[in-house]
């Protein structure tokens, strides 16, 4: 089963993504799997979507996404919602900001 | 409350009496705001808007942690600094200048960096903390502190064409304590392993100031809801603001206090006892700067 | 393009290095501010901060209007004014306040409410215009004459804990044309029946201190844009916020221009010639004020 | 057909309404029609809902949203979706805004 969701960056990590702040993309699951998790998305974005070479500033230990990046499901925290594990459901939105240090 | 029943000069009610008529302040409100204290860390971007603010609402004592001195790159964000400030320390340019708007606030200059040496000695006793600093060095230290002192803990920060603005320590205006409300370390576990700073990645002034008013708002808010709590209701957790965006301001739900929280956890190894031992700069050493 | 790529000076690279460097801004961008000016109608707690941060990016020309002097109770949110300046003009100690930050402006001083008599010599040749009034008479006029001139209008307003801000006469900031934007009156073809005021209802300083950042910001994209018109989308429309709603900022949909419209519609009543001859009085009698 | 929504008041329509800002409302056509509209909407608001006599605070002419309020159906000007004749749909947000003019 194919997703369709909207896939946000901000606090800089849009330049890893040739620019783009919103990317819409549907999910196709692979061959073993029913259905996308964030961490199926993480892998996805970076072997498919990203234009910058330095992976490091999005993932970290092949595909989990690196400290100082918020995770945003909905707007809501990926912590309340499962991390890594949550399923994603047709029209999602997840958005991935870089956390700011700058005053 | 002896302090509520307090009466207000005819000057302060000529001065306050505007915001005074919003019935979430009123004069309740003001009386607090008279007899409240906010601690500012940073008088940068963030901070500049946010003292002229507060200084303006009537907060009685306001404290300002900085340690740097104004220069000519400063100017076009940190607006209350003039061309004849150049040189000076930040503190006492700031000063001087909230006082030719109103001298019947108590200043407080710390014109140092905030270390773990003072910082509890500086942040106890101040009823709501501002986080205008810009490592995350600093952001850890004060939320450590605000959440073993149990003092709201507004943090904002800035960069490029965004800003984020965090309250901490409170979920409810009203409340006097954490309730399951995050700290610092509760939403942010792990330090980044990539940093910008506005000097590397640049800054719009309208941005970050829009960041230090509304610190200002939230604080104002916190003390106000004492007098009022009925009309006040949730902080609002995390407030995400791009402003290239066609949605530019979200509302996040953030995670709640975290039992694994080594400050405000079940089994916190951050206390006030230890408190002096941990390591800041260890914890928070990043490996590279993000290259822009 | 001759004026970008005109120089800027080593003084202006030091001061303004940290916006520069943000991509939506930039060098051009840059250039393009120095170049430009803005109009601001209304000095107040909506002008003073719009006027800080315009002056404070470097926008080469700032009209202010106003016909009002500093008072005790505006000092709270009208931040540029200090206490020296109670019964200065508004014009002439904003001016003073700022030329302390950056004298490199040219700053342009109406003291006189804008009637419809001057309004359209006073706002011809700007390239952005800010309406920071408060009354519905002077934001119908400043709707019309923006929309006669094909200029840009950022238009605020903010009461009690709220504040509203509207784009108008542009949908795209990289445009030099309404296209289908609608005008002031296009939103509003009928002016309120009932109307609060500031000195009625009271203000939140970093509320209505919000809103006029936020108009400094889209008069800045509106005028960097067309140095990186492929970083620049649509105008945001229409912002609602509601600093005591657990959603505090709304980005809302409004309509288009209307074919009906008086001033833009197919067949328009109020056009450069007509101009002079409209009641803005009439036209806005509010039969009674809103009891609070 | 019984339509749940949320209503919400600002710019000082809240005090109207007994200070509420948000209501919980569920709508029930009545005998003649399978739907509610916004205009049904009005009314019952003002004859049920509202705590303050003052109705001309609200609308004009029995039952007219007075001019300087703006109705916001989903975030969107009414006039887009067809203003007092829009047909309601289950968890519609229509929020009532007063315009402001201060300054
Ligand atoms: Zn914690
Ligand atoms: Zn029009």
């Amino acid at each position: 089963m194919t997703v369709p969701l909207t896939v946000e960056f901000s606090g800089g990590l849009e330049i890893l993504f040739g620019g783009e702040r919103t990317l819409n993309i549907t999910l196709r699951p692979s061959d073993k799997q029913a259905s996308s998790t964030i961490a199926d998305l993480v892998k996805y974005l970076c072997d498919e979507r990203m234009t910058d070479k330095r992976k490091e500033l999005f993932v970290i230990e092949e595909y989990h996404v690196r400290p100082g990046i918020l995770v945003l499901i909905n707007d809501a925290d990926w912590e309340l919602e499962g991390e890594e594990e949550y399923v994603i459901q047709s029209g999602d939105q997840i958005l991935f900001a870089s956390t700011l240090h700058g005053g | 409350d002896h302090a509520v029943n307090a009466e207000l000069s005819l000057t302060e009610y000529t001065r306050y009496g505007r915001q005074m008529l919003v019935r979430e302040l009123g004069k309740r409100g003001q009386i607090l705001l008279r007899k409240s204290s906010v601690l500012v860390v940073g008088a940068g971007g963030l901070g500049c808007p946010a003292l002229l603010y507060l200084s303006g609402a009537g907060i009685g004592k306001l404290g300002i942690v900085d340690h740097d001195v104004v220069s000519l790159s400063n100017l076009p964000r940190q607006t209350l600094y003039s061309v004849s400030a150049i040189g000076m320390l930040k503190v006492d340019a700031a000063i001087s200048e909230l006082r030719r708007r109103n001298s019947e606030i108590e200043y407080v200059a710390y014109p140092f960096a905030l270390t773990s040496d003072e910082a509890l000695r500086v942040v106890d006793g101040y009823d709501v903390v501002l986080d205008c600093t810009d490592t995350p060095m600093s952001r850890y230290l004060l939320g450590d502190v605000t959440r073993i002192l149990n003092i709201p803990l507004i943090s904002a920060s800035a960069l490029r064409t965004e800003a984020q603005l965090l309250v901490l320590n409170r979920s409810q205006y009203a409340s006097t304590g954490p309730g399951d409300a995050p700290c610092y370390r509760c939403v942010f576990p792990t330090p980044p392993s990539h940093v910008d700073a506005c000097s590397d990645a640049g800054i719009l002034g309208p941005v970050v100031g829009t960041a230090g008013l509304l610190q200002a708002l939230e604080a104002i808010k916190i003390i106000a809801a004492a007098a009022h709590p009925e009309l006040y209701g949730a902080t609002p957790g995390m407030l995400l603001f791009n402003s290239m965006s066609d949605r530019p301001f979200r509302t996040i739900r953030t995670r709640r206090r975290q039992s694994s929280c080594k400050t405000c956890g079940d089994n916190p190894s951050i206390t006030k006892r230890t408190f002096n031992e941990y390591n800041y700069t260890e914890f928070c050493h990043i490996s590279e700067t993000y290259p822009v």
